[in-house]
């Protein structure tokens, strides 16, 4: 990893990740929430492509913006609009302390390990990824496929309405 | 979508400013996602107290009021408002007369549904071509008016026994050059857009009324043919005349915007049949019986009706021996067409009502009057 | 300063964090949703530096990882929100404090 | 070596790469920190933009196609400024410029102000996968179809920003229509473009250009089910017209430009054209050989005929604004997923098979040909068959009215009428 591009990219990234991760915890309007996640997701895309995971950021950009984001701005938009108060409860200063605490765990365990690094960027094409996928991990992607059926079928479920129940009964 | 999420209705005006409703007219829609629960309608914005205003005016000066109501026929309302008073004064009018009479209210019967096919293919979202190709040929029947009577759109041209001025020498090889293009003309607009899917998609089954609904609402013209009846007050009370001439009355199949569509289209043909048999038969002699020009018919009320491109165009005028009417007063046919609305829309999308308004083709100045 | 691994490791800790806390302080079941995404990515995040920089496993494991995770997210999201609106049909709110029908 | 033929020497301007790479080499002698590469990035994003995507737009996107429409509604169309009115779209943007932005009170400010902005980038972004030659790629990124999708599907929620934003009802109808179609239609691009990758087995574009190139057929004979996909698709997500409901002029005003004014309202048409190119190179790209002509792109410059090659595609767009009506939302979405989403699932079926008998068998390139005519024996057979079985029937529908002869009441279907045509 060299090169000043890489390094002005990671701060940048940094930069915009963190804000809008801020922004969607400080931003009372759920809607505008929204949009700062989709602002972090086109962020992590970003750190993908530096991490030279191509076909993940490119991925991820399909399915956090283009699939998830859409789905939570339907969501926002067919609760009412009482339901857009993106406020915080009473246990927000709990939260904070806890995750504070736990960040700072984390951060000590991080700068304290003396992390083994392989310095050679490593190449994964697309081709690699489909290749594992479909041998050594093949297991788990058909359970994914099937994890994605269920979430499929279940979501649909969940939200059929009385009526439609009833029509399909008879 | 409805019933699958607890949403709110809410509101939509749609007009009187919108690019669709022809005018400044306003539905009032509550819509539950694009559903519409229940539409409203609001008229009165062009509203000028016509038939008040005709209370003070003598009967001839009253003929241009009628070229403002619905300012895409004029000729057909000048037609109906002329045969109210001859009927009420009892004045015949010359076999010529009559012949130059039928010729313009079909020429105006094929301008008006030019107009009404043009904006309602505009309404389907066919993005301008078909109005602009209906506006080309409904500019070629607006320059014969213009040849005939100096005006396009309001003529003023029907006179009380007869008509203003004579036929000029050129206007019939003009007539005929614009007959012998026309059904081309209508089979190019049925190309595009008869066979499309598309268009079948957005007009099939939208905005359908039954036989009985729609002769519970009165209603005439294009969307009652539709429905499938047979009514053309042409055929059914003939005047200036109509008897004469072989034509047929179109008739749809379930009253759908399609139909409607289908049906106009057809009319335009059956007008060309026309003009051309009444251009073949023309008369001699003159064009108008003498008027005295302060016309104070003998007491009493006359209704006259003709087959305006919309509907029934009904003309109901009551004299007290005065030297302008005592009442004026006029059956729109859109507004009463439109009387129908709520009925088509409501169950509908946003897209459909404005689909379905179109298909009623509606002229607002005839509304509000 | 050239970014390595503690970097990215110390962003995606960041992260997670921040979407812990989200998670656990807002009142909306979309706001808790939106918390738990960005957990996500932050995971993704540091199984990607380990796979760009870890020895050991090879880089296609962590993206593997990833590609798996990425699924569940999608799955997770989608039955989230269907449930977020089936509850706002039958209690009228999403408001997680007000979900409390198990409570007494 | 034929004198004419196009060289790698850096003065031959045939192949515009020649000179950007040898550029490129001096300045990064001359940078230090691969400062070369930030600065590279600016400049190609400069530079596709002023001499690729801004001509394009103006005069295409705006003159073209106004022109072109105008001529199938048998009118002029612009001919008052500048010769042939070639300057109508200078003069609309200095219009434009001079307009007051109406903000509305209630709208939410900031995202309405952000919304075109972030309209823009992604316009640019996606050009630079696009290989205009042989050389002439910014990024010949190996993921780039990939690439393409993801960086389209951002525009969607800058409309739906624009249309939240307005507080209007008009606006969040638009806004609404546009989530609920992209979700509807990605699904059978992607289904559609994996078809493609099938067969040509990368997801570069310049490596599919040359796959092309080298089996000698465009992937549109090969893949017509994935080429219609594609098409329907993208003039969805472009909001060109038989599928513009997000605008509709004629139901909810303007969608979600209902409250834009001035150069606000301006980016976003301007984009809008600029996304509809971007579709069109991608389009020329995959299906129709990118820059190759049949080895013509050896003597004249492959820059101009992909130029002229997406300007072509372009036209298409602009013949289905001119000449079909709008669908609505709900047979939009019902189009989506009962008919092209199976149909692409099929074609992806097909072409797996294909594609497996290929290396199987180890057989001869030459027999793409034989799967061009399968496949688009398919293609005929499974829309043909696919909308029957949707309930398709052309033939029942009665396409003109019944004629009587006389007055009367109510006439029944059954009778018919008489003279029925």
């Amino acid at each position: 990893m060299e090169g000043f591009g890489v390094s002005l990219a990671f701060w940048i990234l940094t930069g915009v990740t963190l804000v809008a991760a801020l922004g969607v915890l400080a931003s009372r309007n759920l809607l505008h929430a929204v949009l700062f996640l989709i602002l972090l997701f086109v962020g992590m895309a970003g750190y993908f492509v530096l991490l030279s995971a191509d076909f993940l950021a490119m991925a991820q950009v399909i399915i956090y913006v283009g699939a998830i984001a859409v789905l939570v701005l339907f969501a926002v938009l067919l609760t009412p609009r009482a339901g857009r108060n993106n406020g915080e409860t009473r246990m927000f200063l709990p939260a904070l302390l806890l995750c504070g605490t736990l960040l700072a765990i984390i951060l000590f365990v991080i700068t304290d390990t003396n992390w083994a690094v392989a310095d050679e960027s490593p190449s994964v094409t697309a081709a690699d990824l489909g290749e594992a996928l479909l041998s050594r991990w093949v297991l788990p992607f058909e359970l994914a496929s099937v994890l994605l059926t269920v979430a499929l079928v279940g979501s649909i479920m969940l939200v059929r309405s009385r009526e439609e129940e009833a029509e399909d009964a008879v | 979508m409805s019933g699958l999420i607890k949403s709110e209705p809410f509101t939509l005006n749609i007009g009187p400013q919108h690019p669709s409703t022809h005018g400044v007219f306003r539905i009032k829609v509550k819509v539950d996602g694009e559903r519409i629960v229940d539409a409203e309608m609001v008229m009165g914005y062009l509203h000028r107290a016509m038939e008040k205003l005709a209370e003070e005016r003598t009967y001839t000066q009253n003929i241009p009021f009628t070229d403002r109501t619905d300012y895409l026929a004029s000729m057909s309302n000048n037609l109906g408002y002329v045969l109210a008073v001859e009927k009420l004064a009892g004045i015949n009018v010359p076999e010529r007369g009559n012949a130059i009479r039928v010729i313009m209210a079909e020429l105006q019967r094929i301008a008006s549904h030019c107009m009404a096919v043009g904006a309602f293919t505009n309404d389907t979202g066919a993005w301008q071509t078909p109005v602009m190709w209906c506006f080309r040929e409904r500019e070629r029947v607006l320059d014969l008016f213009e040849m005939t009577s100096g005006a396009r759109l309001t003529c003023n041209y029907m006179r009380i026994g007869g008509v203003a001025f004579d036929l000029p020498k050129e206007f019939e090889p003009a007539t005929r050059r614009l007959l012998a293009d026309l059904p081309g003309f209508i089979d190019e607009i049925e190309g595009l857009l008869v066979g499309n899917e598309i268009f079948l998609a957005r007009t099939r089954g939208v905005g359908a009324l039954s036989a009985e609904t729609a002769t519970n609402f009165s209603l005439s013209g294009p969307m009652l043919r539709g429905s499938g009846i047979a009514w053309d007050i042409r055929k059914a009370d003939p005047y200036c005349g109509y008897e004469k001439y072989d034509f047929q009355i179109p008739i749809g199949y379930q009253g759908d915007a399609f139909d409607r569509f289908i049906v106009r289209l057809e009319e335009m043909r059956q007008s060309v049949k026309i003009v051309q048999q009444a251009l073949d038969a023309l008369p001699g002699g003159p064009h108008s019986t003498q008027v005295p020009l302060a016309l104070r018919p003998p007491a009493g009320e006359a209704y006259a009706r003709v087959e305006g491109p919309r509907g029934e165009l009904g003309y109901y005028v009551v004299s007290d021996e005065g030297p302008s009417p005592y009442r004026f007063h006029i059956r729109p046919p859109s507004f009463i067409n439109l009387s129908a609305l709520k009925e088509m829309t409501v169950g509908g999308t946003v897209a459909d009502a404005i689909v379905v308004l179109g298909s009623i083709d509606i002229v607002v100045g005839e509304i509000d009057r | 300063m050239t970014p390595g691994l503690e970097h990215f490791l110390t962003v995606g800790a960041i992260l997670f964090c921040l979407g812990l806390t989200i998670a656990l302080s807002k009142r909306n079941a979309i706001g808790v949703l939106m918390g738990i995404e960005i957990m996500l990515n932050a995971v993704n995040l540091t199984l990607l530096s380990f796979a760009r920089f870890g020895v050991g496993h090879g880089p296609v494991t962590g993206q593997a990882f990833v590609v798996f995770i990425i699924t569940v997210a999608a799955a997770e999201a989608a039955v989230a929100l269907a449930l977020a609106v089936s509850v706002y049909r039958n209690r009228d709110t999403i408001d997680v404090d007000k979900m409390n029908l198990l409570r007494s | 070596m034929h004198p004419f033929l196009i060289t790698d020497n850096w003065y031959d301007l045939r192949d515009l790469g020649n000179l950007s790479g040898r550029l490129l080499e001096l300045l990064d002698d001359a940078l230090p920190f691969g400062l070369v590469y930030v600065l590279a990035a600016l400049i190609g994003f400069a530079a596709s933009f002023l001499i690729f995507v801004l001509p394009s737009q103006l005069i295409v996107g705006v003159y073209g196609e106004r022109k072109l429409i105008g001529r199938i509604q048998s009118r002029y169309g612009p001919n008052r400024v500048g010769p042939f009115g070639l300057l109508q779209p200078v003069a609309d943007a200095i219009k434009l410029m001079q307009k007051e932005a109406l903000t509305p009170k209630t709208a939410d400010r900031a995202l309405m102000y952000l919304a075109p902005i972030v309209f823009v980038a992604p316009c640019v972004l996606l050009f630079a996968v696009i290989p205009f030659g042989p050389n002439m790629v910014f990024a010949d990124i190996p993921v780039a179809i990939l690439y393409f999708l993801a960086v389209s599907s951002i525009p969607v929620l800058t409309t739906f920003m624009a249309g939240w934003s307005h507080n209007n009802k008009y606006s969040l109808f638009g806004a609404m229509r546009v989530v609920a179609m992209t979700i509807s239609y990605e699904l059978p691009l992607v289904l559609g473009m994996l078809g493609v990758v099938l067969f040509t087995g990368t997801l570069a574009l310049q490596g599919t250009v040359l796959w092309q190139k080298e089996l000698d057929i465009w992937l549109v004979f090969l893949q017509p089910i994935a080429f219609a996909i594609f098409f329907i698709s993208a003039s969805a997500e472009l909001n060109r017209t038989p599928t513009d409901i997000a605008e509709a002029e004629s139901e909810i005003v303007a969608g979600y430009l209902t409250e834009y004014s001035g150069m606000k309202w301006g980016l976003f048409y301007g984009m809008d054209i600029g996304y509809a190119i971007a579709a069109a190179a991608f389009g020329v790209t995959v299906f129709l050989g990118g820059w190759t002509l049949f080895g013509l792109e050896k003597w004249v410059p492959p820059w101009i005929i992909f130029i002229g090659k997406t300007h072509l595609f372009y036209f298409l767009f602009i013949w289905t604004r001119g000449t079909l009506p709008r669908l609505r939302i709900d047979q939009l979405m019902t189009f989506a997923w009962k008919f092209m989403l199976p149909i692409a699932l099929l074609n992806l079926a097909l072409v797996a098979t294909e594609r497996m008998f290929w290396i199987e068998q180890e057989a001869d390139d030459s027999i793409v040909y034989a799967f061009a005519i399968i496949n688009i024996i398919a293609a005929a057979a499974a829309v043909y068959g696919w909308s029957r079985a949707l309930g398709y029937r052309p033939e029942e529908t009665p396409l003109r009215p019944r004629l009587v002869s006389e007055a009367g009441g109510f006439v029944p279907l059954e009778s018919g009428g008489e003279g029925a045509t």
